[in-house]
Formats: C-alpha cells, structure tokens, sequence
C-alpha cells in the first residue's frame, strides 16, 4: 500500500509528526494532553530507549498501552522508578535533568511563550477561563529544550499571547531566558496540522521551517496570526507511514 | 495518639468546620471523592479548597456552596475539558463568590513540601518571567545567602485539615498506599487534623512496592469507605471509570442539572456509617 | 547517556581526579568501603571529603594523606570510639592537615537535598543557640517573605563526585538499593559525576519493599564489586562485620601500625579490576 | 529471688531505671548510644506501643534484638515507615512531632545544654575532639522534651559545657529557649547511674529529684560539677528486677 492511498486526520498526522522528533535515548518530560500519544508511539517506533518522565512521579515508564491520563496507574506500574510528586519537581526537573519538556497549549505566540491560563486579558474578567499552570512553567524553565505540539490557528498562534504562563523567548529580546536565570533554551519547535516552526535566530521567534506534504506556505501564513516568517529551506515532512499510523491506532486501541 | 477509626460521616462532622483550610488530594490516584460528597451532604460553607489539580468532586463542593476560595495549580476535567461549576463560580459567582490563588505544580508541591516540613516557606526556582506573580500574591522572593542569587518562595499552605484516601490500613490506624501517591504523605503531614478513607482495613499491611506508609500517631482518622476514590482508581481494587468523567461534563455545565444531579442524585441518597453516594451521574450506589 | 558498567579501578581512574569534593556515603548500611580504598591506591590527593557519618574508610583515607577538608556531621567509629587518624590530621596534621567544616545532621541532610534539587541553599530550623554558627561559616540565616520569621540557611555541597554502594544494578545501569539507604539519592542526584559500586548485577530489578531506584542516565559508572561495602553490611547479601570495626581501633591507634596496615595489607594487594582489598586488619581478601 | 540479692553493673542501673522514664504510646527519638538499649528495653517491659523512631529513618521499629546500632537492619526491617534522611529530619523531627528525644551527652551543664563536639574552650585545639554533633541539635531543638542518659562524674556535670552542641535551657535566663524559637521543651530529665536530675523552675537549672536505692546525696554532689541543689522530697528510685535485668540481658545476648 502506498503512503498517498492512506487515510488519517489532521491529529493523527501531528501525533505522527511530533514522535519523530523524539530522539532515542533522549530523556522527555511528558506534558498533559497531546504530547502522551506522540511520546508513546515514539517509544514504540524509533525510539525503544526513550526516557518517559510524567508529574505524576513516574520516571522511565513503559506503558503497553497509551495511558488514559498523566496519572495512569499503568505509568507507576512499569516505571524504573516512583517518585512523589515534590520530589519529580524538585530534584528531577529544578536542576534540570530532563532533555525535552514535551507541551501542549492553548496559545502560543511568536516568541513561544505558552498560555494554558486565561483567554482574554483581563485576568479575572477571562473570555475563556483554561485549567491553569500544572507542571509547564518550571517544565518549560529547566528542561534542556521544550516542544510544543497544537493545532495551527490563527486564535492559537498570536502575536502576543493573553497570558504568560510557560516563558518561551519573552519579548523577544536576545538573551532574554539567560537574564532571567532559566537553565533551558526553552521552546525549540512546535509542531503543528500545518508543519514545523522552529525558533531561530537570537531572538527565538518562530519562523516555518517544514510544511506537511501538500500544506502550502499560505495556509500556514493564514493558520498564524503574526507575519509568519519562512525559512530559507523549507523542508517537507513526509506523511505518516502504515507502520505509524497502525501502531498509533493499535496504541489507542 | 493514634488515628481513630470512625465512619465517614462521624469523620466529617467532627474534623471539617465551615471556614478551614482543607485539602482533598490525589493526582488522579486515590482521589478521595467520597469524603467530598460527605462535606456536601453536611452542608459545609466557606471552605477553603486546597488541591493541586482540582476535578470533578471540587466543581461538586463548588456547585454545591461549599466554598469561598479555590488554592490550584491546575483546574480541569482530565481529557474531558473545563469544570463548568468552578468557572459557574469564578466568573458569575454561583452560587457564592469563589476567589482563586493560582500557582503551579512546582509551586503547590513546595508549599505542601513546607507544610510537612512546618516551615513557614519553601525556596525553590519558578515563577520567573510568567505572569502568575502579578495574580498571585503567594509568590515571593528570598535572596541566597551564600551567593546572592534571587530565588523563588512559596508560603506553608496553613491546612486545618488534609482528607486522603488510601488502599487500606491496618488495626492501629497505620496507613498504606501505593502507586502514584502524589502530595498525600505532605498534604497529611502539613494539616493540623487528617482523615483518610481506606478501601479495606487488615489485619497486617503486606509491603508492596512504591508503598507510602503513614503511622498511625500522625493519622487524626480513618474512614473505611470502600470504593471511596470512584470515578479516580485505587490500584490494586478498581481502574478509572472514564464515562463518569465524560458524563460529568453534561451534568455540570447549567445551573439546572447540576442542581437536579445534587438533590435528586447526591443529596437524596441515605447516607448511613461507612457507605457512601459514589457516582457523579449513574445514581446512587451504596 | 546511561551508566557505564565498568572496573572499579577504571572508575575511581576516571572519576576522582586531586582537588576534587567528593562525598562517599552510606548511613550504617551500604558504606562504599572498597571505593575508597581504591582511591588511596590510587593515591588522590588534597581531596574534600564529604559524609554525615565518616567512619573508618574515612579514617583510612585521611591516614592514607588523600584529603585536606572533611564536611561531617559526626565523625567516630560507631559503638567503639574516636577516629584515632581524623583525630591525628587534625590536631597534628599528620600526613597532612585537615580543615574540618562541622554540621549537624539535618544540616547536612539539607544540603544534600539543596544540592539534588540544583539550589543554591537549604532552609530549615536549626542550629539556633549551639556554638556552631561560630565555627563553621556554611550556617547562614535568611528571612522568609511571608512572616518575617527568621531561619537557617545551609548551601549546597558542590560536590564533584559521589560514591555510593549499592545492592545491585541492571545491564541498563539502573541502580536498586534497599532497606535504609540515608542520603545516597541526594547525593547522587547533587554530584557532577557518580560512581555506584554494587554487589551484583542482574538480569531485572525484582521490586524490595522500601526500595529506592536511581535510573541509569543520572548515574556516571557502575562497578560491581562484591563485598564492597563490607566490614558495613549490605541488606539481602551480608552482615555487618563488627570485630572488623573494633579492630580497626588498635590499628589507627598510632601512626606506626596504621602505616604497616597501609602499606602491608591495603597497598600491597593486588588490585585486580573489579576486585578489592575489602578488610581492616584480617588480610587482604580478594 | 529478692532484688537485695541481685547483682548489676552501673550501666545496666542506668539503662533500666532510663527505660522506666518512657511511656506506653510515646514517640521517642532513640539517639546513637546508650539510649538505643534503654528505648528497646522499655518497649520490651511496660511500653510495647512506644514508638521507636531512628535518624537512619526507622518509624516504628520494633526490633527482636538489640540493635547494634542507630543504621542495624532489623530496624529498617521491622519499622512501620522507613523514610531518608532528609525526610527524618525536615518531615519528622522539625515540625516537632516527636515526644521525647532520647540522647547520650560527653559533657552537660547546669542549665542541661549538652556537649559532644570538642573537650576544652578552644574548638581548634581541643583536649579532646568528640564526634560531633549527629541528630542531637535539632532533637533537642524540637522535640516535645529531652531526656538525657549519662554515667554520673564531676568530669561531665559541668557548671558549663566547653561547647553547646546541642541547647538545654542556655544561660538559665527564664524563657530562653522561647526567645531562640525553640518548639521543644528541652531537656527535662538526665537519667545517672546515681539517680535523677531534673530542669526545675522558670531557669531550668538540672537539681536533684531521686537517687538510685543505696546512693547518697553526697555522693551525687561530689560526681557534678556545680553546686546542685537537692529537692524538697528526693524520691529513692527502686533498684532494677531479676525481670528487669533477664530482659536487658536477653537482649544484648
């Protein structure tokens, strides 16, 4: 069967397209939400040795089937180790052992700064009120880089995001995580339906750097809502493989 | 000295007062839901809910005018979506006001470090550069010491009193959980009084891995509630009812049905020693 | 990323470099004896040594001349006396002086945790009113924000390396130790670099209650080397050897029969990789 | 067997008359040394709930011979909880949750402050160099009262210890150990081979209260080395029992 005769949705092809960025043998904190199916399925694929770290306390777990939240049972039961909750973020993401913090969002702005809290800016008037922090400001703080997986759209991508809960590259100023004494480089790449942006340059701004097969760089440019940038090289992911897509359906199965 | 062992509700009436501080952890593990009900079905008023990731049996006690106050890092329906009767409160305040202190996970889990610790704060690095300091006036700075550097202080959570729920306990009050166990040994060790509620008490408690065990003298009560964390898991008894999770969603997002739900459905059910109403919206199992 | 299994020669080669501040710990139990024997072999120098408890591998490795400041909190050779060599560095300087920078306990427990949590200090209540602040100059204070109540300050150790023993590991370098394992995860998780030397090493971790498990990619080297924590013991594997400590007492006794011991007995075995001289006074056993 | 016909060394006295001072259903910090065979005596006789807690982070032990020291097996093996160290001493003994703090001393003062650091004024020199501190600070800092165990000698009963290791009730002036936000009581008791001195009145300076059975006042007076004072009523400890000592001698077998 060839790759152009399969069929998959636009979260299956961002689930597909996030795992492949997990390098094996990488150690990755495993945010709440989209990124437990990619970081699983990545486990599965390429990268037997990945390293899954949950806020729940679970380190090094191997799950043998997507587990249904951060807090699965499934997490402590096949984990190299159980912490407790203030251990994990005491000792094992403040000093900054984690490799990738692996995120979703509910915005994201140019600078990648992350907001999970409220839409709207008036904090206690909130268009939308969101669940809050969790783990992803000091996730995002300490861990070596950060990958954010969300659904590309204007309303998400914004200039400026409502809320800073999770500190990407600020405003933009060169050496701005630096002057705040954050130990990670911060959001590296996110990874969206439409493609790849990846933070570059001094500033972190995020520029297009890979399209999915058949997304043109106006889609992306419309799914944005700041003047996106695109990269020189504009590299093509090519879509999910049968494989994938069969062990990503088996794993939510 | 050591934990009593009590019914729910005697636990309740006896350890909950209008006005405490209280915390009902558990991270999506051992959620101690039935004692949440039995604080509804008492009738207590302006609580403050202390809890890292507020869900289902916090919107309940909000919905049912429990509290003026909601202490949270992170306030959801997990893979379900918002807590209609939390937002019901914060942004229309019904059916009281609800005033939020938001933190974040690293955040809360060194506050109830500091607790256990009895200390007034704990440092820690966080915060910087967010925009929860400017919300939040339980961030502060402490400066090094040794070398100067600017780091981050949360402040003891002051709890009058932490509620758990546990796999079991034995005869003497000890206390045994196992799995992912969270802030529960911090929540019980930094609250004046505690109660936790347990699926079965033994006559001695088999080691299992990853257990936390808490001895009896640092225990105020026990409650034995079997299937007291349905719809969370209790590893090793039952998993998650994941539609309890979902259907709660269509309960809880007006006014009506959640309050249909809560007298026809939680209030309406008897409640007699140690049995207790388990479900959001299946109807009352005793 | 992960440990690499190695020699203990190797290791200590690789790892413990001159001038380094290095922690060697074990509470009682799990004390890595052979590693720090190795480390006189190898003849280290001007090392800072780090432990709550140092006892008589510490002792040999200060009369060994390895080290120019001791970190402690309480420095004897338990249920026989003082540490005839510490005592001699110390108040004679022989065979070379000895800084000693004195804690208490949950001094040092704190500035483990401080340095496995990548802090810069430690807040807790201690010291208050004892003669310590006087000497040891790593006791500060710091206000907390919130209540202006004044505590203390510990800072981190700044370790280079940390050396612990430990029951076994797995072919992945994951590291299982149990029963009561003090501050080795602290330090551990505090140093740059870590060496675990362990009795054994298995196919699979079976889970021991009260087990702590550190993966294998915060661990440097692992060395098997069985026996490597004896005369102290190693639950599962072997008891402590106490005529080895009360030994231990007439040989450190003066500098004549504690250079014989050295020279005789520790230096003139052969170190084979993986092997050890692993006694005090009863003979080389390899 | 009447008791006039047994015989027994000072430290056997010493170790069951401290046992008789623990209470049925007490927390107790055992400290390193003496006080471990008195704690473990007592659970045997009068006080099977005594809660033995160890800094080698045992709760509860309940150990079926005499642990050979603070960090044995058995005591790990046959505890309720075993917690680190770090835990044992920020969890545990801070926020003052134990009952009584059970120590040995080198040196104790009039006012109770003990001293196991150094012999002599001058800390870099000193006479004697003693191991330091251990537990003992912060036990004797925060837990609910002290009780001292100590071989009776002009030599240890000083008028002021060389070095506060651990504080008692300092200078003497009323409401010291208030004013340095001490939460524990301090020391309450020190338990001799010659009888019992207890911290009295608002100074808390250490007096007389009993003697061991055969003991005079004098001969207490000589073995310290201030000018103790005696109370009122001077209670006459009674001497051990056969049952007393075949247990302790069962023991340490």
């Amino acid at each position: 069967m060839s790759s152009e005769q399969l069929e998959y949705t636009a979260e299956e092809l961002l689930t597909v397209a996030a795992a492949r960025f997990l390098a094996d043998g990488t150690t990755c904190f495993v945010g709440i939400g989209p990124p437990g199916a990619a970081a699983n399925l990545a486990q599965r694929l390429h990268a037997p040795s990945l390293v899954l770290v949950y806020e729940s306390g679970a380190i090094g777990a191997k799950p043998d089937r997507l587990p249904l939240s951060i807090g699965d049972g499934i997490l402590g039961e096949t984990a190299d180790a159980v912490v407790s909750v203030p251990e994990m973020f005491n000792y094992w993401v403040q000093p900054g052992r984690i490799d990738v913090g692996f995120l979703g969002a509910a915005q994201i702005d140019r600078f990648a700064n992350i907001n999970t809290t409220v839409i709207g800016r008036d904090y206690d008037h909130p268009k939308v009120r969101l669940p809050g922090a969790g783990g992803a400001p000091e996730i995002a703080a300490n861990c070596g880089e950060v990958i954010v997986i969300l659904r590309q759209s204007a309303r998400a991508f914004v200039e400026k995001v409502d809320f800073v809960t999770s500190v990407g590259h600020g405003d933009g100023t060169p050496g701005y995580r630096e002057s705040l004494g954050l130990r990670g480089k911060g959001t590296s790449k996110v990874i969206t339906d439409l493609g790849v942006l990846t933070s570059t340059g001094p500033t972190g701004e995020l520029i297009l750097t890979a399209l999915h097969e058949g997304v043109s760089v106006e889609q992306a440019k419309e799914a944005t809502g700041w003047d996106l940038q695109v990269a020189d090289e504009l590299d093509v992911l090519p879509p999910p493989t049968a494989q994938e897509l069969a062990m990503l359906r088996a794993l939510k199965a | 000295m050591t934990a009593t062992i009590t019914t729910l509700p005697q636990a309740i009436a006896d350890l909950v007062h209008d006005g405490d501080t209280i915390a009902l952890e558990g991270f999506t593990h051992l959620i101690p839901v039935a004692a949440g009900q039995e604080i509804i079905r008492q009738g207590r008023r302006d609580l403050t809910l202390v809890r890292m990731t507020p869900d289902i049996v916090y919107d309940q006690m909000i919905g049912a005018g429990c509290a003026s106050k909601l202490v949270f890092s992170w306030g959801g329906n997990p893979g379900v979506g918002s807590l209609h009767r939390l937002r019901d409160a914060v942004q229309q305040g019904w059916p009281a006001p609800l005033e939020i202190e938001e933190h974040s996970h690293a955040g809360m889990a060194n506050r109830y470090a500091a607790s256990a610790a009895g200390m007034p704060f704990a440092v820690m690095r966080g915060y910087v550069g967010t925009d929860l300091p400017k919300h939040t006036k339980t961030i502060g700075q402490v400066t090094c010491p040794f070398t100067g550097e600017v780091l981050t202080a949360v402040p003891n959570l002051g709890l009058d009193v932490a509620i758990i729920h546990a796999q079991r306990a034995d005869r003497h009050g000890n206390v045994q959980m196992w799995g992912l166990t969270g802030v529960q040994k911090e929540a019980v060790l930094g609250a004046k009084r505690s109660l936790v509620t347990v699926e079965e008490i033994v006559d001695e408690l088999e080691p299992m891995p990853n257990q936390v065990v808490l001895p009896g003298w640092v225990v105020t009560a026990i409650a034995p509630v079997p299937r007291g964390a349905v719809p969370s898991y209790a590893q090793g008894y039952y998993d998650r009812d994941n539609a309890a999770y979902r259907a709660w969603d269509t309960v809880a997002k007006d006014r009506d049905s959640f309050t249909t739900w809560l007298n026809e459905e939680l209030l309406a059910g008897t409640t007699r020693a140690g049995s207790t109403t388990l479900t959001g919206t299946t109807g009352v199992v005793q």
